[in-house]
């Protein structure tokens, strides 16, 4: 063995890692509720009749799917900033976040719009609702209900992928891992514990997922399977 | 410090390229293995194997590629195992790959009818002929255009092999960024190399996908 | 003096001469027939006549090639008919019954006369109680669709088209999905109904039923009305295909 | 005994940071060149041994010689107490001058005039922790990845302060003429050394007399004002 | 002398006092029967009396929770039952026909005999050959599944299963996913197995069918067998319950 482990500097630290545990947690969030509703209008988008909507739809998902998220990230935030837009490293980390997830969430809900049966739409238009309350009364909660578990995932790795944000001075917790194994050269300490705290961080976000799953589709609660 | 962008740079992007597309490849071979033990580990009659199986998944998707890419590296050869670079993002990728294509083809196996896998039990196969002649060649089909679309995200995420001292692309796009300061000329350049490479399997992921009417949602890392 | 105020009744649905391909097939060729109010008209024919598209057309989920169809005051050829207007006074029901799964009973009946109409919450699950007990399945208004049978999730789609109080009632072969015993329970909820007056037109294969109930009874094949009348035609056919198409007991 | 390993192998493998100018970065010709290449050069050429550099980044310098990836570190390393808890530093070989640069036009001189401004670091530098660790002086840090996405932050207007090497300060004005930044205010300077796994004190002893003998002939201080354009302090020149 | 051999005939399958549970919904409650060799046994009842179950039980797809089943010489009932032996006796074609998609029907056929007996490659074509014609459909040797109609899939399963020599076969509801010209394809099928001696228990809802075949009857209600005898209790009904049923021409 190379080396003796000591963790002691390390957790001295633990004030660092709970901010940066905190400020992931909010990237992940804000992240999820605007990506989340790029994602679903995206999703529509794509089905319009509107080619150029449909075309404007599919190109963001196509190029965001193909880039690295590292480089969409560095487009936003010095490219904004280029053109005189400052703001300031957290909300352009959300903003690169949600432009990201936002298009995985498209291709996502898209599959769940897919997989409403066309008679649900018939009987709803057969009782005279208009087309956005069909949207939002027959579509799209059981569209959602039906893609919830891809849905938690991808959200989960949108938060695990929010490390890639300390390139732009967020300070989040891979950021503060960066900036206490250097401080420290505690490396291997730094990176067990950080590893654990993403663990745990994914097990909490999937815990308000489900949470949120039982309050968003009552009829599961009560009657425990899905669709 | 300073200059211009020149051929010199080009090549050595292109060189890059080339590490990228290299460590795709090993990703692909060794995780689809792993992936495979994995998926038929997931489904296997005792529950031991399958909650084993399910933790492993659970933890590597629970850990961002970077931290296990620095573990793999740096931990295996703490522990006394010498590897060099190449091995230890092969062994790091392999594992984050594996766990991905497993739980990828763990669907795709349990995709096929529950009433094929009790008409082959009625026929008197052994548990193996069963999996091997008549649940894996149909769960091969279902899992084609995930794979396919799953080597998009391999690809992006080789450029973390950086830490482990690779120069592939993205870490040579920096170096080259480093020494000449011009971050939207080399990202863009970055940007359209990856494109060029995922958009092809992108196109093609989702030519498989229609042809054989599964639309299903591609749940990938960002 | 006697004051007596003459009211001329129009046909509340009238199909002239309605013609509808897709693409290179024809399906409906040159359809006509009227609905006087409060009167059932049955439809019937083999399988691929046309009988689902005539239906569809009344309430325009298909735009036809040409003819007109009126429904009510709607004409429902025309580019710029008001559909939410149309829908209001018509209601249909499928063969299968389409109640949107992630609601209970009672909010699928209630969400159409609160969004469409702007019914309050509370008069519209009084609404929703008096609708269900004319179906008979007032116990299962906090039931979701998946815990009812068949027969009674028809039932619940029946309550559900009635609660926006249509003019016309559309029936596409609600029972087939259904076996004889729910069959029954479904056909005398729409007995009830027509006994209360409300105009239908509806599609069966229940030739017992149809006869019972059909004050007019049209025989498509091929896209055409190839035979029409009252109930009695069902027993002397004029045409050799209505004789052949009873006779297989269909 | 890792020295008689290097002597026995007749190469020394040194782990560098190329993506860090001056100190280590690619020429026109894809080259490693920078201060710490060519001190590696130097130092290979003196003992007679074959060179092998080993890439790493910031944060990989250390985990490369713990796990004996690499012999020694020459990568910027500054020495620090708590640093030297888990790693050995030779005698300093050269060190670092850094500095608070700002917009020419900002008016800023000391470090009062620095408070409620934003100022850009490398994550993890001595420049961070030293400026971290000045709390009474309430000053609001950005951090970047590296000195490049730093530079590239005050050069798009992200930032209009960093702390950094003087090198650097003035690197910006040749990027974008507009927005050319001067040293403001300085920072103590720190000492920079070659790094060591614990417990190699034969190495460690050679490495000390190597530094000492090349500090006197003046080809350290040449070295390093040939990227860095100023010398070495005078007393380190001795 | 006359040597004449006793031979004692032992039923080829015996179902004693049955019971199985799914979680707390009783399915079997004490369900006996027993068929001899050669016999046909008929499963009738309503949708959800146990018909499935009790069949899936006696080739092992459900383990029963008390009673016994004895099937040849297999203890179906024991833990230790040899499952691949048992299978090897016993084939069992379903409603959904289950053919290997990825297979032509050749292969479908041969796989069992080649995979579990060790037949040799030819020898198992011939064999192939030969059920295939049994059952009407030597020409589609060659095709996948995808290129048969349903009522030729449902007769290449029953030809599979055929391959296996079992002694004997389970249906259950074979033809209820056909329309009725493809399921008088598959019930000759199984008259003309019936006639070459085949020991059979099947489920059907054709009734017409099960009073020409059918050796013995057994009319399952709420998980028990609620009536049993011959062919003729469907025209003679002794409880009520089988009286509705075989009066909703079910
Ligand atoms: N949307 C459509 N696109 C193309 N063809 C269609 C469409 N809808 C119906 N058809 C065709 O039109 C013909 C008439 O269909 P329709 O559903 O009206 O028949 P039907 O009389 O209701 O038959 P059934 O008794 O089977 O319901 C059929 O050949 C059908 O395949
Ligand atoms: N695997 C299972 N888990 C839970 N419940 C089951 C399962 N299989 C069957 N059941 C239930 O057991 C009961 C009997 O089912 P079974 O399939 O044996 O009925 P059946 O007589 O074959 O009906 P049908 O004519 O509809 O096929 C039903 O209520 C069914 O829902
Ligand atoms: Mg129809
Ligand atoms: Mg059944």
């Amino acid at each position: 063995m190379g080396l003796d482990l000591d963790f002691s500097v390390v957790l001295e630290r633990w004030p660092l890692f709970a901010d940066g545990a905190v400020m992931t947690l909010q990237l992940a969030l804000m992240a999820i509720l605007i990506g989340g509703a790029i994602g679903t209008f995206c999703a529509i988008g794509r089905g319009s009749s509107n080619r150029f909507i449909a075309g404007l739809c599919a190109g963001y998902v196509e190029t965001i799917r193909n880039t690295p998220l590292l480089v969409q990230i560095f487009l936003v935030y010095f490219g904004l900033a280029s053109i005189g837009f400052k703001f300031s490293a957290f909300s352009v980390a959300a903003a690169a976040l949600a432009i990201n997830v936002g298009a995985y969430t498209a291709e996502i809900m898209r599959a769940g719009f897919e997989a409403i049966p066309p008679g649900q739409i018939e009987a709803a238009e057969g009782l005279a609702l208009s087309r956005v309350q069909i949207y939002w009364h027959v579509i799209l909660l059981p569209a959602i209900e039906k893609v919830y578990p891809s849905l938690t995932s991808q959200f989960v790795l949108l938060m695990l992928a929010s490390s890639v944000t300390s390139q732009i001075s967020a300070e989040e917790l891979t950021a503060v891992a960066n900036y206490v194994q250097s401080d420290t050269y505690r490396a291997f300490e730094t990176y067990i514990l950080v590893a654990l705290a993403y663990i745990a961080l994914s097990l909490v976000l999937r815990a308000a997922f489900w949470v949120l799953g039982q309050v968003l589709f009552p009829r599961q609660r009560r009657l425990g399977t899905p669709l | 410090m300073g200059g211009t962008l020149n051929a010199n740079h080009l090549l050595f992007l292109g060189q890059g390229a080339l590490w990228t597309i290299g460590l795709s490849a090993i990703a692909l071979i060794g995780g689809g293995l792993v992936g495979f033990l994995i998926a038929l580990a997931r489904v296997s009659p005792r529950k031991a194997v399958r909650l084993l199986s399910g933790a492993y998944v659970q933890l590597v998707q629970g850990t961002p590629l970077l931290v296990i890419m620095f573990l793999g590296y740096f931990g295996l050869s703490a522990l006394g195992l010498r590897i060099t670079p190449l091995w230890a993002a092969g062994a790091s990728l392999t594992i984050y790959v594996g766990a991905y294509f497993g739980e990828i083809w763990r669907g795709c196996i349990q995709a096929v009818p529950r009433p094929q896998w009790e008409a082959a039990e009625g026929l008197g196969l052994s548990r193996t002929q069963r999996m091997l002649k008549v649940i894996l060649p149909q769960a091969m089909r279902i899992a084609t255009p995930p794979t396919v679309g799953f080597m998009v995200q391999i690809i992006k995420n080789t450029s973390l092999a950086s830490v482990v001292g690779f120069v592939e692309l993205a870490r040579s796009g920096q170096i080259i960024n480093n020494s000449l300061f011009e971050p939207f000329l080399i990202y863009a350049i970055i940007a359209l190399i990856y494109f060029a490479l995922c958009f092809p399997i992108s196109l093609l992921s989702r030519r498989l996908e229609r042809r054989m009417g599964v639309g299903r949602a591609k749940l990938m890392p960002a | 003096m006697n004051q007596e105020r003459i009211v001329i009744e129009r046909p509340i649905v009238v199909l002239d001469k309605v013609h509808k391909s897709f693409g290179s097939l024809k399906v409906l060729d040159g359809v006509s027939f009227t609905v006087e109010r409060g009167d059932v008209l049955v439809l019937i024919g083999r399988s691929g006549s046309g009988k689902s598209t005539a239906l569809r057309c009344i309430d325009r989920f298909e735009k036809i090639d040409s003819g007109e169809i009126r429904v009510c005051d709607h004409r429902v050829d025309a580019a710029d008919v008001d559909l939410r207007a149309l829908r209001q006074d018509v209601g249909i029901v499928f063969q299968s019954y389409n109640l949107f799964p992630h609601l209970t009973i009672e909010q699928n009946i209630t969400l159409a006369p609160v969004s469409v109409k702007g019914m309050k919450k509370p008069a519209a699950r009084e609404l929703a109680k008096a609708m269900l007990a004319k179906v008979g399945l007032s116990e299962k208004l906090d039931a979701y669709p998946e815990q009812l049978s068949g027969g009674q999730q028809q039932r619940a789609a029946i309550a559900r088209s009635l609660a926006m109080q249509p003019k016309v009632m559309l029936f596409d072969e609600v029972t087939s999905a259904l076996d004889p015993e729910l069959t029954g329970e479904v056909l005398k909820v729409i007995e009830r109904l027509a006994a209360d007056g409300m105009t239908m037109v509806m599609v069966t294969h229940e030739m017992g039923f149809a006869r019972g109930i059909a004050d007019q009874v049209v025989f498509m094949h091929a896209g055409r009305v190839h035979e029409a009348g009252s109930a009695s035609i069902l027993s002397g056919p004029a045409t050799p295909e209505l004789a052949q198409f009873v006779g297989t007991g269909l | 005994d890792l020295l008689d390993d290097i002597t026995k192998a007749g190469k020394i493998r040194i782990a560098t940071d190329l993506a860090i100018p001056p100190s280590g970065m690619i020429d026109g010709a894809m080259k490693p060149t920078g201060s710490d290449v060519e001190t590696a050069e130097l130092l290979a050429k003196d003992w007679g041994l074959q060179l092998e550099f080993v890439q790493t980044t910031g944060a990989t310098r250390i985990p490369n010689v713990q796990t004996n990836k690499a012999d020694i570190i020459i990568s910027t390393l500054s020495v620090t107490p708590e640093r030297a808890k888990v790693i050995d530093f030779s005698k300093p070989y050269a060190a670092l001058q850094s500095v608070v640069g700002c917009l020419k036009s900002l008016d800023v001189k000391s470090w009062d005039d620095l408070k409620g401004k934003t100022i850009a670091v490398s994550r993890g530098t001595t420049q961070d922790t030293t400026l971290t660790n000045m709390k009474e002086r309430n000053l609001t840090l950005s951090r970047y990845e590296d000195d490049a996405t730093m530079v590239t932050a005050a050069v798009s207007g992200q930032a209009d302060c960093v702390a950094t090497s003087a090198t650097i300060v003035s690197q910006i004005g040749v990027k974008a003429p507009a927005r050319a930044f001067e040293p403001k205010v300085s920072i103590t300077n720190f000492d920079l050394a070659i790094g060591v796994k614990k417990g190699e004190p034969k190495l460690l002893e050679k490495l000390d007399a190597w530094v000492q003998q090349n500090l006197k002939n003046g080809k350290l201080n040449a070295i390093y004002k040939k990227f860095h354009g100023t010398e070495l302090p005078a007393d380190m020149r001795g």
